[in-house]
């Protein structure tokens, strides 16, 4: 059972869903981001830069992680590959190509035709990402009928399809009810049937469980994982939990402050981080498979005490392996590898076997 | 909602025997003898012989607070000293000029209130949004009466577009059923008279509704400029929608909420304001005769009308809040 | 005096357009030749009731004098009596008995004949009153001129006898004591001849409340150019033509007068075309409506304005003071500062047309260094003196009473008086406290006579002894006494000028200047006709081409 | 599978896309009392520093007002130069002319600022005082003394303050203090409500709980630490009130209440004066109306900078 085939077989599915839609780019990515740099400007203040370098790729139905603590620049990223940063005092560099075009040189009308239809976005928390006094069925059929030319009780049909696909029950009454009537986790699953409604092409999911109960984090993962699956979309995951993207993602990018400093597949990354950075990540989860009593490990220090990228390695007065050399010259991200690293000074790649993970 | 509105209404009950009580007590307070407060110039020896037997006044206070309830009750609010007429009438009579003018202030404050806020919000820190935010604060500051007699001198009697006093013109055989006076044009399809009064309500709507309007655009801009950084409003341009709806749908409909409660506020200002603009612009409603009131110590009308605006007041702010439960579901269901 | 040329300017004006009414009026106006259209008035208030009887205030007469009329009426432009519904008149050598001749042929609105037994009809319901409008808050003008009524405290005090009817035109009013101005009073709306039909069912002068009757508000009925259409409370009167008068048929169909209580916006009213006409224009206002080609006129002044000093009070109980306030005050600047053109100086408390005024009376010049002497002389230089005045009012004899003040205030305060200025509302405050109480100082209060009745000035100020004056002089109050009492105007002069006389040495007050209350029109309005006791009928206006 | 609960303001909290910005701003106000803060964002904002200046100027004319003109207010000794149709303009002797009165009108302008600090202040202090009592007994007793006073307090909320002052006015007499009583009663209502409001959002506050905790007396939680923290809003809330009264004082003047003087230098009292001047002479109007407008718009701009400056959430 896919959506997709229903979609297209549905005798009331609109001609050409995915007419329009572009190709691939020359290099085959479904969207590939290069130098992405993103600077806020306040009146009166000095500018501050919060994403800076960021290049990465997404191929088609690719899952890739996106990982880094607040502020680390990781939903400002996602926020610009969709075009949704202010217009004002945010400057936006680089490039994020998309069908052979680079989508930061769109006009805002026509990255509005692409939103929810090409690229769309589940946003973290459920309680607020929904309009408390617009029905759920206008925010769910609202999509539909921009996108397609759909009726109104067509639009609704479908609505209440999609609404059973998230696993939502009584989906009829349940389009008439405002967002308040429904739980967190249902909240989220709505959002999830709005950001799917088009089939997209690129799901981007900015911590769509870290708001929610941990009993139903696991319960929307698997249906995201279930879902995007069934489309075939390509999944762009932000999120600071590294067991989310454990058990998601082909392919992790994993941010501090603005940059991304180390890049690799999950397997390499999990089974072997090399960024004191990633290490500490990964020292901070509770696993399964570590020895009874071991204890957690947290990174020292908070992600506010930061040094300028521009004087040095913005880790190093939290890190351990710090060395003169990170505060001094502004470490470059360099393949390593099966890998991209951005360290003067990286961890040791001879973990021992046993504690290298398999997600 | 039925719950919701009943229980809003009995605790209106409190408020007003309160505030008869305040009113009795009031025209005991008065300089003088409360007969004679009552009766004013006209007072004879019958007169107050009369008002005294009616309101008690030679009876212990409780007695006469429940025969003043009670000529309440019975309709009875006394008569204006200086028509003779009686208060409740009078209100009746003079009450659809008010409303009229009231409505045409409040909607032009919403009309032009809400998207001018919204249009400062999504152009916050900008010339445009600086310069509406300062006219709106000039708006806020002006006072009602100078506005007034400013507009009138202005439009009415250096350029002369508009007239200076009357809800319509004497020269015109209108014919007045409801005393709206704009709904009895448009119902006798006496499309002059309707024009004319319309005419006549521009500078009176425009001086009393320039303080609400000044306040809806600093709420609106308030609340929208809050609306639009909302999660949902995101989400909403996640899905490509166009500004048109992401406006009209998410932002609005949101952002107008705290509009709503302050429309149901405006509507004592706008009595106050209603004071002094019918007063400039001679126009015959409410406000102009509480002035006159005011002026010749008619008391009787005074305290007759102060409780009917009372009364009124809380029974608009009863509207808007069942109206805001209407559009705010999340009130309707609690 | 540049005021004479205002006047003369006026009177042209209207008797250019009295003759252009005989030039194409003929006999009698037909509908087709009448100019017809609307003719919209602002007055300074509303009326208070339409029963003229129950009236004494100016907006209400305003009305009733389109409706109503009297056995007698005025001679255009003067304030002397002249045959009305009453054709002709008689009276007996004592002052007592009254034969009148009535027109013929006349009919109430309501269709009713006016005749003979309408007029006893209404002399018989004055006389009969109840008492509870018998204060002159309703019945005052009957109350004041015929002094009593058959039942109540003045029971038995009145001087009307009986009215007796003879045949349909003719009756005969007996009086039980002179009154030398009974004709002229008659002038007044207040005695006008009212439908006995419509009063019969409309009025009840026993209501708790007259002023709300249905005749009250909604039938009155007379005999005169216009009928009675609505009145919708604070808004308009509203009169339409009464095209089976017995007189002229007026020109105009209908009929329209508005309040507009400010001077200032009644000046812009008539500018603006708002309305055709307005009355009490504000001295402030009047160049400024000329230039704006708009018709100023100003009524003779039948008014006196005065600065009252009250005696129960010092130091005005000391004659020097008073004389040196006299000498203190400039009249000419206070009626340039404060009054309109075409006011005249006072010497006297009546103007000059009215029997007994004479310029053979103490004038106190303006002189500062005499006033100052003779307040060291008294040892009040320097003292405090409360100084009453009305505010948010205009009356023919007082248009901006808060100016008048204050330059009689820089008057006095110039000589060594400190003024401390006590400002009440017109009604019922200062009304009450000025003629009402003994709180008072100085006080600025005036006077429009009713009709040509000397009595009607001097006696209403200083026939008995008053709250607003304080003082009591016997000698002063049984002149007054006497002269009212003698049957003939002629018999009277002498008597009068020797009271006014008298007054001037006495100082209980300063007159200070008759006010010509001023009216304005719009350009296109003919033959209005102003008389100096406000009797203005409409009937020959035309608004229009 | 999470991560720990992160420590308070820790590193994986949130998901705040302009982090960065705020981060070095945030810092170096650390430490700072809520009164310091709040006097250095008051400093920098460019609209209180606007509403400041207007109040000062306003309060210093106010003041040496008589310092500033050779001529006593309310005088009318040139009442001789004025006639109905001619106000004599600005000239060497009267800077801004005169007014109709024959009164000097810079004179008359500078006293009319005395005039409506003083109505001003002592009416906004009248009903700070009393709706501050008000307002204190009622959130700090509680039970039926609240209900009682909040009763009262709706009652008087159901009469727009307008009226509310003009009956009270109408009791009290035509003069300068029953002007000042009616609105400063007519604000009573306002302090009450706010005094309540704060002590009941404070009574659930950490630190009375805490301070409750500790066994220390009511009376003393309420003095020591609510009322305190309330001072702040109602200074605020004051001094905008201050523009209100002020504006409202032209009002009841233009009602025809207050002092009976024609001639007495107060903004209201001369515009009514200058009405029918109008032509003749439209600065008699002009200047006093927006000597107002002026005045309340400083008030305003400076209550509005101070409330923005003690709560940072409201600022743009």
């Amino acid at each position: 059972m896919t959506v997709t085939s229903e979609f297209l077989d549905s005798s009331a599915a609109p001609a050409g869903v995915h007419q329009g839609r572009g190709n691939l780019n020359g290099d085959g990515t479904l969207l590939s981001v290069r130098d992405l740099a993103v600077t806020f400007g306040v009146r009166g203040q000095r500018e501050a830069r919060a994403v800076d370098e960021v290049s990465f790729d997404i191929r088609p139905g690719e899952h890739i992680g996106l990982v880094g603590e607040s502020g680390s620049g990781k939903s400002v990223t996602s926020l610009a590959i969709m075009g949704l940063l202010p217009d004002r005092g945010v400057k936006t560099s680089g490039e994020v190509r998309y069908d052979n075009e680079n989508l930061l040189t769109w006009s805002s009308r026509r990255m509005s035709s692409l939103r929810g239809r090409d690229i769309a976005m589940v946003f973290q928390d459920p309680m607020t990402s929904l309009n408390p006094v617009v029905p759920i069925g206008t925010q769910v059929t609202e999509i539909l009928r921009r996108h397609f030319e759909l009726s109104k009780g067509d639009a609704l049909a479908r609505a209440g399809e999609l609404l059973q696909k998230v696993g939502i029950p009584d989906p009829k009454r349940r389009l008439k009810e405002y967002p308040h009537q429904l739980s967190g986790g249902m909240r989220q699953r709505m959002l999830i049937a709005m950001a799917l409604a088009c089939e997209p092409r690129l799901l981007i999911a900015d911590e769509p469980t870290t708001a929610l109960d941990v009993t139903i984090q696991a319960q929307i993962l698997e249906l995201l994982k279930e879902l995007v699956a069934d489309t075939g979309a390509a999944l762009l995951m932000i999120t600071h939990d590294l067991g989310v993207v454990a058990g998601l993602c082909d392919k992790v990018n994993v941010m501090y402050s603005g940059r991304i400093v180390e890049s690799a597949t999950r397997r390499v990354l999990f089974g072997n981080p090399r960024h004191p950075y990633t290490g500490g990540l990964l020292e901070s989860v509770p696993r399964l498979d570590s020895p009874r009593g071991a204890p957690l490990t947290p990174i020292p220090g908070s992600p506010t005490n930061v040094l300028p990228w521009t004087h040095g390695c913005a880790f190093a007065p939290r890190c351990r392996n710090a060395v003169d050399d990170c505060r001094r010259v502004t470490p470059a991200l360099r393949p390593d590898g099966d890998r991209e690293l951005r360290c003067h000074n990286p961890l040791s790649d001879d973990l021992p076997d046993d504690q290298r993970t398999d997600a | 909602m039925l719950r919701f509105v009943l229980r809003r209404l009995a605790l209106l009950v409190p408020v007003l025997v309160g505030l008869s009580i305040l009113l009795f007590a009031w025209v005991r307070a008065l300089p003088g003898d409360p007969a004679r407060a009552l009766l004013g110039q006209r007072a004879t020896p019958e007169g107050i012989a009369r008002v005294n037997e009616l309101y008690g006044f030679n009876e212990p206070v409780l007695q006469q607070y429940l025969l003043y309830v009670k000529a309440l009750l019975n309709g009875d609010f006394g008569r204006s000293i200086q028509t003779g007429q009686p208060v409740l009438e009078s209100f009746f009579e003079k009450f659809p000029a008010t409303v009229e003018l009231g409505m045409s202030a409040l909607l032009l404050a919403i009309v032009v209130g809400v998207p001018l806020g919204y249009y400062a919000a999504r152009h916050q820190g900008r010339f445009i949004d600086t310069a509406i935010v300062s006219g709106s604060l000039l708006g806020v500051v002006t006072p009602v009466f100078f506005l007034a007699i400013l507009l009138k001198l202005v439009f009415a009697q250096w350029l002369g577009w508009l007239p200076t006093s009357f809800r319509q013109d004497a020269r015109i055989d209108a014919t007045h059923i409801t005393n709206f006076y704009v709904l009895d044009g448009l119902m006798t399809q006496e499309w002059d008279a309707a024009w004319n009064a319309m005419v006549h309500l521009a500078l009176p709507a425009i001086a009393l509704g320039t303080i609400p309007l000044a306040i809806i655009v600093r709420i609106t801009r308030a609340s929208v400029a809050e609306v639009m950084h909302e999660d949902y409003v995101r989400t909403a341009e996640s899905k490509g929608l166009s500004p048109a709806v992401i406006s009209r749908r998410h932002i609005l409909r949101n952002a107008l909420l705290p509009v709503t409660t302050t429309i149901g506020l405006q509507a004592g200002l706008l009595f106050a304001g209603a004071v002094l603009t019918e007063t400039v612009f001679a126009f015959n409603g409410v406000g102009q005769y509480l002035f006159s009131a005011i002026s010749q110590r008619d008391y009787p009308v005074l305290q007759g009308y102060i409780l009917f605006i009372a009364l009124i007041y809380a029974l608009i702010n009863l509207a808007v809040d069942v109206g805001y439960g209407i559009i705010d579901p999340r009130v309707r269901v609690s | 005096m540049a005021t004479t040329a205002v006047l003369a300017g006026a009177a042209l004006l209207l008797s250019s357009c009295a003759e252009s009414e005989r030039g194409n009026g003929g006999e009698e106006g037909t509908e087709g030749e009448a100019g017809g259209g609307t003719f919209v008035f602002a007055g300074a208030a509303e009326p208070e009731l339409l029963d003229p009887a129950f009236a004494s205030d100016g907006e209400t007469f305003r009305v009733a004098r389109q409706i109503f009329e009297g056995l007698v009426g005025t001679e255009p432009g003067t304030a002397d009596p002249a045959p009305l519904l009453a054709k002709e008149w008689t009276v007996s050598e004592d002052g007592l008995t009254y034969d009148f001749t009535l027109e013929t042929g006349v009919k109430f609105h309501d269709g009713t004949d006016f005749n003979a037994e309408a007029v006893c009809f209404n002399f018989d319901r004055w006389y009969n009153f109840p008492e509870g409008v018998q204060s002159d808050d309703f019945a005052y003008y009957y109350g004041k001129l015929f002094r009593g009524f058959a039942e109540g405290p003045k029971a038995g005090e009145g001087i009307y006898e009986s009215c007796t009817t003879d045949g349909d035109d003719k009756v005969q009013i007996q009086l039980n004591s002179p009154f030398a101005g009974f004709v002229a009073a008659l002038s007044l709306p207040a005695l006008s001849m009212q439908s006995p039909t419509a009063l019969q069912e409309y009025q009840d002068d026993a209501a708790s409340n007259v002023n709300t009757t249905d005749y009250s508000t909604k039938h009155p009925t007379g005999t005169g150019p216009f009928k009675f259409e609505s009145w919708e409370r604070g808004n308009q009167v509203t009169l339409s033509r009464n095209d089976d008068y017995w007189g002229e048929v007026a020109k105009v169909d209908t009929v329209r007068v508005v309040a507009i209580e400010d001077a200032k916006a009644r000046a812009t009213a008539v500018q603006q075309g708002e309305v055709d006409g307005a009355d009490l224009i504000g001295p402030a206002d009047l160049q400024p409506l000329e230039d704006a080609g708009m018709q100023i006129m100003a009524r003779e002044p039948f008014t006196v304005l005065y600065l009252g000093m009250n005696q129960k009070t010092k130091p005005l109980n000391d004659i020097k003071v008073r004389q040196a306030i006299a000498h203190a005050i400039d009249k000419e600047e206070v009626a340039a500062a404060s009054l309109p053109e075409g006011s005249e100086i006072a010497i006297n408390f009546m103007p000059q047309s009215v029997t007994g005024w004479t310029d053979d009376v103490t004038t106190y010049d303006y002189d500062p260094e005499k006033a100052k002497r003779l307040l060291q002389e008294a040892g009040a230089d320097g003292t405090t003196l409360e100084f009453n005045y009305p505010t948010d009012v205009s009356r023919p004899y007082m248009p901006s009473p808060a100016d008048t003040f204050n330059v009689l205030r820089s008057q006095l305060e110039a000589v060594g008086l400190k003024i401390k200025p006590v400002a009440d509302v017109w009604s019922p405050d200062y009304l009450d406290k000025v003629t009402g109480s003994a709180d008072h100082g100085l006080h600025l209060l005036g006077w429009t006579g009713d009709y040509n009745d000397s009595d009607n000035f001097v006696g209403v100020f200083f026939g008995t002894q008053t709250d607003e004056f304080g003082f009591d002089n016997k000698e002063l109050f049984d002149k007054l006494a006497q002269a009212r009492g003698i049957p003939t105007v002629e018999e009277q002069t002498p008597l009068y000028e020797e009271i006014n006389q008298d007054v001037a040495e006495f100082v209980p007050a300063v007159p200070i200047a008759h006010p010509a209350p001023s009216l304005a029109f719009g350009p296109d309005v003919t033959g209005y006709q102003t008389s100096p006791v406000n009797d203005e009928v409409w009937s020959s206006v035309t608004v229009g081409d | 599978m999470t991560i720990p609960l992160p420590p308070a303001q820790g590193p994986f909290t949130g998901n705040d896309p302009s982090g960065p910005e705020t981060g070095a701003y945030e810092e170096d106000e650390r430490g700072l009392s809520l009164w310091r803060g709040a006097w250095r964002r008051l400093r920098r904002n460019p609209t209180a520093i606007v509403g400041a200046l207007i109040v000062l100027a306003f309060v210093v004319v106010a003041i040496i007002a008589p310092w500033l003109t050779p001529y006593e207010p309310g005088s009318t000794q040139w009442s001789g130069e004025v006639s109905p149709t001619s106000v004599p303009g600005p000239s060497p002797d009267h800077l801004l002319g005169l007014d109709r009165f024959g009164s000097d009108l810079y004179t008359q302008m500078l006293f009319g600022a005395r005039q409506s600090l003083v109505y001003g202040v002592v009416s906004t202090a009248l009903g700070l005082s009393v709706g501050t009592l008000l307002g204190v007994l009622a959130g700090g007793l509680g039970g039926w003394v609240d209900t009682v006073i909040m009763r009262a307090v709706d009652i008087m909320l159901s009469i727009p303050s307008l009226l509310l002052a003009v009956s009270i006015a109408a009791v009290l007499g035509q003069n300068a203090y029953s002007i000042m009583i009616a609105i400063g009663v007519a604000q009573v209502p306002i302090f009450a409500r706010l005094l309540r409001g704060s002590m009941l959002s404070q009574n659930k506050g950490d630190y009375v709980l805490a301070a409750t905790a500790l066994g220390i007396r009511r009376r003393r939680i309420i003095i020591g630490h609510v009322l305190p923290n309330s001072v702040g809003p109602t200074i605020v809330q004051a001094t905008l009130n201050l523009a209100t009264a002020i504006i409202e004082v032209a009002a009841l003047s233009f009602l025809g209440l207050g002092e009976s003087d024609p001639a007495v230098a107060e903004w209201g009292r001369m515009l009514v004066a200058a009405q029918d001047r109008f032509e003749a002479a439209p600065r008699l109007a002009l200047l006093p109306g927006f000597a107002i407008a002026v005045t309340a718009l400083g008030f305003t701009l400076l209550g509005e900078a101070m409330r923005e400056a003690l709560d940072p959430r409201t600022r743009r």
